[in-house]
């Protein structure tokens, strides 16, 4: 348990985390403005990546395949938005669970016939595909720092967004108050559609990026939703503030438990019982956690006010 | 201020509450005697409602004390404050919108009635139950609208379902939250009346907006602005008050 | 979110319906043993075990308004029950069951003190955290299978009496324990305490001023919605003789809830019919091609969209407007 | 779609044949894992024996196929449902699959207790090897532990002084490792057990790298070995340390790897070049009639499966309603193996060489190699728990 290896940990926890917020962020925007639970917000990111395999196979580019799969991802989000979401808003949340995971179904199935059931990969840009040394013997990969640094930069933007805008004043009071925002004569739809566009777009921002590290495959998109649904539940629902912190956490807790359980574990049994029981209690740690959060903290760790 | 009363029904001392930096109860003391109908007055965001949520137990207060026939329930949860005698209406009407009108009312019977961890026999043709409710339906006069579900009530029958329910608890104490708002003027007549009814029978504190209705009920006003008393006593006395006159009440009588 | 409140009285086919369920169910043997007998009691039988857990489901979830997203960890705990005494050679369920059964009220009692304290979407989400902790510990049961589960060597017996053995009597038993189970849960849906569960739903401040603790009330109703889950999986334990962590994963979870739905949430015996829809399509889905999924995700969209209170709702309203002509 | 397509054609084609016989058709269940992202195998599974059955001019035995696919869904309690459609509302003979030990585990006690043989084209358990041997369940792959035991030997062999192993935590997970260090007696840098479906390896690899060994031993099938070799390549550890593995490398996954992966090694009873002219022969008739995908060795098992009943069935005349014949005929493997030389051992599991295999490019695909053969006539040892004679 060497000191370097903590610290490479640590910046895969970052990156697993910063992953994490790009899906939850999208995610929290949609139940906190639109009180909808988008189970199928999953599925977007597993078409992120998938566009984007197919875009990079046509054009042997990755920026034309990152942004053609975003725009693609976007009309795709679009038009579920426009055949089904919208008229799932004012329905009750179970529901909204069942129809979305209808669509999980149907679209898991649906990428499975058009690209075939075998995982797909999308290689790294070659600019950042060397790796950078930490110190002697250690080296990182410098598309996961990639994936650091952008999944920053779009927290930051979120934030400005968010912060500074009209559309991201109307998002914040929307949050907490949807039917007063409605009151204000601002056309709700309108704002529900960028809402959910945007989330879409950052669901399947984070599929693309992370495909050079991943497989590409059918239902990629369930556990990192479970994962995500995590996130905005600890964060508190709405709380683009609280889905940043929880994301980070989740992604470190994550990663550190399951690096070092085992390791923690034989300080306290033999080898052989603490490497069976190590891994089931690392995977175990975010739920735990989610659990005692929920258990002092009932609205997470940033609710948002008056809901 | 007034008179500290001897055994009081309600007493609160010095009840503060503040939401961050805002004080929206600022040391409010009070009385309520066996029997007596108080009303509180006061203009939309005195912190009326706060007032009575910490009362019957739903917000929890930041400092003072409250004691309902003198045992001090200030750390209560609202259904053990249930236990001792108090009900209440709300503001913005809450009934079980998928029960029946007696339904809603035989619950509140219930709860005073026995153990409700029975888990046979048909709670609804519990006919012990049901005398009981239906006495309070009759009591609001609405006895006739016994069977329709509380959600397809008009406005007003609601709020006579509300007061009935806390009839069926056979309260020592009564909170009445705004029980005119948004009923018609035939519908808030009626309303008095029943209430005039009830006076004496247990202890009451009406919030209320509707001036013609709290002077017609109330043995004392107390006047509530920006979290603090201004002013209490008999309706007279209070209605000459220069300070009430000035802050609240001069423009609304003329 | 509109309150379903139209649906409430249908005293009518009230009665009709859960008669001709159990009625199909008590004659489905005969039909089956016209061909591949051992096949479709096994798939009936699937179909009433998680009948019964669906009807646990819809009980805290259509009456209580607690939508447990973690109630697949019940059937694994009865399931493993079952499991781990067999393997140490303790079949008899005079024992067995009990322990099922007390397993799961301890295990709901005590995720209940936590999940209870939340609300709604939180709720959701914490009894899936508890799901998924329990799926892990399952997964680590070295001895007991780990994550491949482990064979049962012999079905549950009674007093030494291989009473399950025989296909048929397991089906027969698994109906009595099916039907004991509903009409439990109508006549505590409509008790006293199941007057104060439903209102609590409805308005839970409102429950609290009238002076009841509907922490407590909820509490009871998850443990007794618990213990039936465990009943489901002791049962299906015995029905596959098999005991796995993929009986309490969260997809398991959510397919409990679809059948809830599926069928009619809030009726009781909708959660019955919502089993059986699910699984029987399943099966006959996943006969006509592999790709099943692209159909049966389009179903359960327009079953949302379009025929609100599930198979029943739907059955109703077709049926009113045939009445109307 | 095409999948759907051909099967289509394949039952067409049995159809067609099947005008100028009258005899009843031979009836074959298959269970094997259609749906998720495990589906990759069950579908190669499936070709396997479909492709058997169509150079066998749509018959086995002489006698005409009809195949009832099911897709477990790799739920052991669905397989249990399906299995005993197959056994009872479709009567089958014989049940082909599963791909998982899992499911294996689940739908012995059905389908063998009905009478119906169990031929498993892949999962193969110490435990049905050992103390619970089947007299009805046949195996045309391996002993799970086999190919693990491969590489170890690879290692022990190779004087390599420091390994870091790692497996998922699954009963399979453990047999794999434990017969890596059957064979391979130096140091263990560290044995690491990952929960089943892992995708991100960032923590492995940083400790990989930090243990300074010469090389890893990994298990790791699926998409849990598409990234865990992307992403091996690209920490930057595929230059200074081996690479062996089972189950993690071969044609189901390098689709998807790729480049990443060149120079892999791994264990294996059979790769795609494997020299005889009956190899070539499926390998090119796989590649043509599956969209160009090479075969791997789900499906050249499956394969043999179909070659292994086709055998029997001709040595018992078409028969099956004597169980005991026709068991007694399955055990002599009566058939060409398209890994040449094969027999089953008295526990019904196979005798046969293995090879350390190496991953390479075949034009614009990767394929696995024959590098060296590791082991001949290999039989597995927990046959000596086994009661069957």
């Amino acid at each position: 348990m060497s000191f370097t290896l903590l610290i490479v940990q640590t910046l895969n926890g970052l990156q697993f985390g910063v992953l994490l917020f790009l899906i939850a962020a999208g995610l929290t925007l949609v139940f906190g403005v639109m009180d909808f639970i988008n189970l199928a917000h999953g599925v977007q990111y597993m078409l992120g990546a998938y566009l984007a395999v197919m875009f990079y196979a046509l054009t042997g580019n990755f920026l034309i395949a990152l942004i053609a799969a975003l725009a693609a991802a976007l009309l795709l989000g679009l038009l579920l938005e426009f055949t089904v979401f919208r008229h799932l808003y004012d329905r009750d949340h179970l529901e909204q669970v069942i129809a979305t995971f209808g669509i999980i179904l149907f679209l898991n199935q649906g990428v499975k016939v058009v690209w075939g059931a075998a995982p797909l990969s999308l290689p790294i840009p070659d600019m950042f595909s060397g790796t950078i040394v930490l110190s002697p013997g250690i080296l990182y990969p410098v598309w996961r720092l990639m994936i650091i640094g952008s999944g920053l930069a779009v927290a930051l933007l979120l934030y400005l967004l968010v912060s500074r805008t009209r559309v991201g004043m109307l998002v914040r009071a929307g949050a907490t108050h949807a039917r007063i925002v409605s009151a204000l004569g601002v056309d709700i739809r309108r704002l529900f559609m960028i809402v959910f566009g945007f989330g879409t777009m950052l669901a399947a921002f984070a599929g693309v990026m992370i495909a050079p590290i991943l497989s590409v495959e059918p239902g990629m998109g369930d556990s990192v939703l479970i994962l995500a649904f995590v996130v905005i539940v600890i964060g508190g629902i709405g709380s683009m503030r609280g889905a940043f912190i929880a994301a980070l956490l989740i992604g470190l807790v994550d990663t550190l438990g399951r690096s070092f359980a085992i390791d923690i574990l034989r300080l306290v049994m033999p080898p052989s019982p603490a490497r069976t029981v190590g891994p089931a209690i690392a995977s175990m740690l975010i739920y735990v956690l989610m659990a005692l959060v929920l258990y002092f903290r009932p609205a997470g760790l940033f609710p948002a006010k008056g809901r | 201020m007034a008179e500290p009363v001897p055994n009081p029904v309600l007493r609160i001392e010095n009840l503060r509450k503040n939401f961050g930096g805002l004080v929206v109860t600022d040391g409010v003391s009070l009385d309520i005697k066996a029997g007596e109908l108080h009303a509180v007055i006061g203009p939309n965001g005195a912190g009326k409602t706060t007032l009575i949520n910490q009362i019957s137990g739903t917000l929890e207060p930041s400092a003072g004390a409250i004691y309902l026939n003198g045992e001090d329930i200030t750390a209560l949860p609202p259904n053990k404050r249930a236990e001792l005698g108090l009900a209440r209406s709300f503001q913005i009407t809450s009934v079980l919108p998928r029960f029946s009108a007696l339904e809603n009312v035989a619950l509140a019977v219930q709860a005073r009635s026995g153990s409700s961890y029975q888990f046979i026999g048909r709670a609804d043709r519990e006919s012990a139950l049901n005398d009981a409710a239906m006495e309070a339906l009759t009591e609001v006069s609405l006895d006739a609208r016994a069977d329709v579900l509380a959600a397809h009530l008009s406005h007003g029958e609601k709020r006579a379902l509300e007061l009935a329910i806390a009839l069926a608890m056979q309260p020592k104490l009564l909170l009445l939250d705004e029980p005119m708002a948004g009923t018609g003027p035939e519908e808030s007549e009626r309303l008095i009346v029943v209430l005039q009814k009830l006076k004496g029978r247990f202890a009451m504190m009406l919030v209320e907006h509707d001036m013609n209705a709290v002077f017609a009920l109330a043995d004392r006003i107390s006047v509530l602005t920006y979290g603090r008393i201004l002013a209490s006593g008999p309706p007279a006395q209070v209605r000459a008050d220069p300070a009430v006159m000035t802050a609240y009440l001069g423009e609304e009588l003329e | 979110m509109s309150l379903s409140v139209t649906a409430l009285p249908r005293a009518r086919n009230y009665e009709a319906l859960p008669i001709a369920i159990f009625l199909v169910l008590a004659l489905a043997p005969l039909a089956a043993s016209f061909g591949a007998e051992t096949y479709l009691l096994g798939l009936f039988t699937r179909v009433m075990i998680y009948g019964i857990a669906a009807l646990a489901l819809d009980f805290i979830c259509g009456y209580g308004g607690l939508v447990s997203f973690g109630h697949a960890a019940f059937v694994g705990i009865g399931a493993y029950t079952a499991g781990i005494f067999s393997a140490h050679g303790i079949t008899d369920m005079a024992i067995t069951l009990p322990v099922a059964l007390i397993v799961s009220a301890l295990f709901a009692w005590l995720t209940g003190t936590v999940c209870l304290r939340t609300k709604s979407v939180y709720f959701i989400m914490i009894t899936l955290a508890f799901g998924q902790m329990i799926y892990f510990v399952a997964g680590s049961l070295s001895p007991y299978g780990g994550d491949d589960g482990m064979t049962l060597k012999l079905r549950s017996t009674l007093f030494g009496f291989p009473v399950l053995q025989n296909d048929r009597a397991l089906y027969y038993a698994v109906l009595a324990f099916l039907l004991v189970s509903y009409l439990l849960l109508r006549a505590i849906v409509s008790s006293r305490f199941g007057r104060v569960f439903r209102g609590a739903r409805d308005n839970p401040t409102r429950m609290a001023t009238i002076g009841y603790d509907v922490f407590r009330y909820q509490r009871v109703a998850y443990v007794i919605a618990g213990c039936l889950g465990g009943l489901a999986g002791f049962l299906l334990a015995n029905a596959t003789e098999f005991v796995s962590p993929s009986f309490m994963s969260w997809q398991r979870s959510g397919e409990l809830i679809i059948m809830v739905l599926f069928g009619g949430i809030g009726t009781l015996h909708g959660a019955i019919v919502g089993a059986a829809a699910f699984l029987l399509l399943e099966d006959m889905l996943g006969g006509i091609t592999e790709n099943w999924k692209l159909i049966f995700g389009p179903m359960l969209v327009l079953i949302v969209l379009f025929a609100r209170g599930g198979l029943l709702g739907l059955a109703q309203s077709v049926w009113e407007r045939l009445r109307r002509g | 779609m095409n999948k759907l397509l051909s099967s289509v054609a394949a039952i067409a084609l049995i159809g067609a044949a099947g005008a100028a016989q009258a005899q009843e058709k031979l009836k074959i269940g298959v269970v094997t894992t259609l749906s998720g992202p495990a589906a990759v195998l069950g579908q190669q599974l499936r070709n396997g024996l479909q492709l058997a059955i169509k150079d066998n001019g749509g018959k086995l035995g002489g006698r005409e196929v009809e195949l009832f696919v099911q897709d477990d869904e790799l739920k052991p309690d669905v397989a249990v449902s399906k299995a005993k459609a197959l056994i009872d509302r479709d009567k089958v003979d014989f049940v082909v699959g599963p791909i998982f030990s899992n499911i294996l585990v689940a739908i012995m006690k059905p389908v063998t207790e009905s009478g119906a043989f169990l031929i498993s084209p892949n999962a193969g358990t110490s435990n049905f090897a050992g103390k619970d041997c089947n007299p009805n369940f046949f195996v045309t792959s391996y002993q799970n532990d086999q190919n693990h035991e491969v590489m170890g030997k690879y290692a022990q062999d190779a004087g390599l002084k420091k390994v870091f192993i790692m497996a998922p935590n699954y009963p399979a997970g453990k047999d794999s490792l434990a017969g890596f260090k059957r064979f391979y007696k130096g140091e263990v840098a560290d044995e690491v057990y990952v929960p089943l479906g892992q995708l991100d390896y960032s923590a492995e690899l940083s400790k990989i790298a930090a243990s300074g060994s010469d090389a890893v031993f990994v298990f790791l099938p699926g998409g849990m070995g598409v990234n865990f070799v992307k992403q091996f390549r690209q920490a930057g550890l595929a230059d200074k340390v081996k690479f062996l593995s089972a189950f993690t490398v071969d044609e189901s996954t390098l689709p998807a790897q790729k480049e990443a992966a060149l120079g892999f090694f791994g264990g294996a009873n059979w790769a795609p070049d494997l020299n005889n002219a009956q190899n070539k022969k499926f390998v090119a008739a796989y590649e043509a009639e599956y969209n160009g995908a090479i075969p791997a060795t789900y499906a050249f098992q499956a394969y043999d499966a179909g070659l292994l009943i086709d055998g029997a069935l001709k040595a018992t005349g078409g028969k099956t309603d004597n169980k005991d014949a026709l068991r007694a005929a399955l055990a002599k493997a009566p058939f060409t193996s398209l890994r040449g030389a094969f027999k089953f051992n008295t526990n019904h599991y196979p005798i046969q060489d293995f090879y350390q295999v190496k991953v390479v490019q075949v034009g614009d695909k990767f394929a696995t190699s024959i590098d060296k053969k590791v082991f001949s006539d290999y039989a597995d040892p927990h046959v000596k728990d086994c009661a069957m004679k």
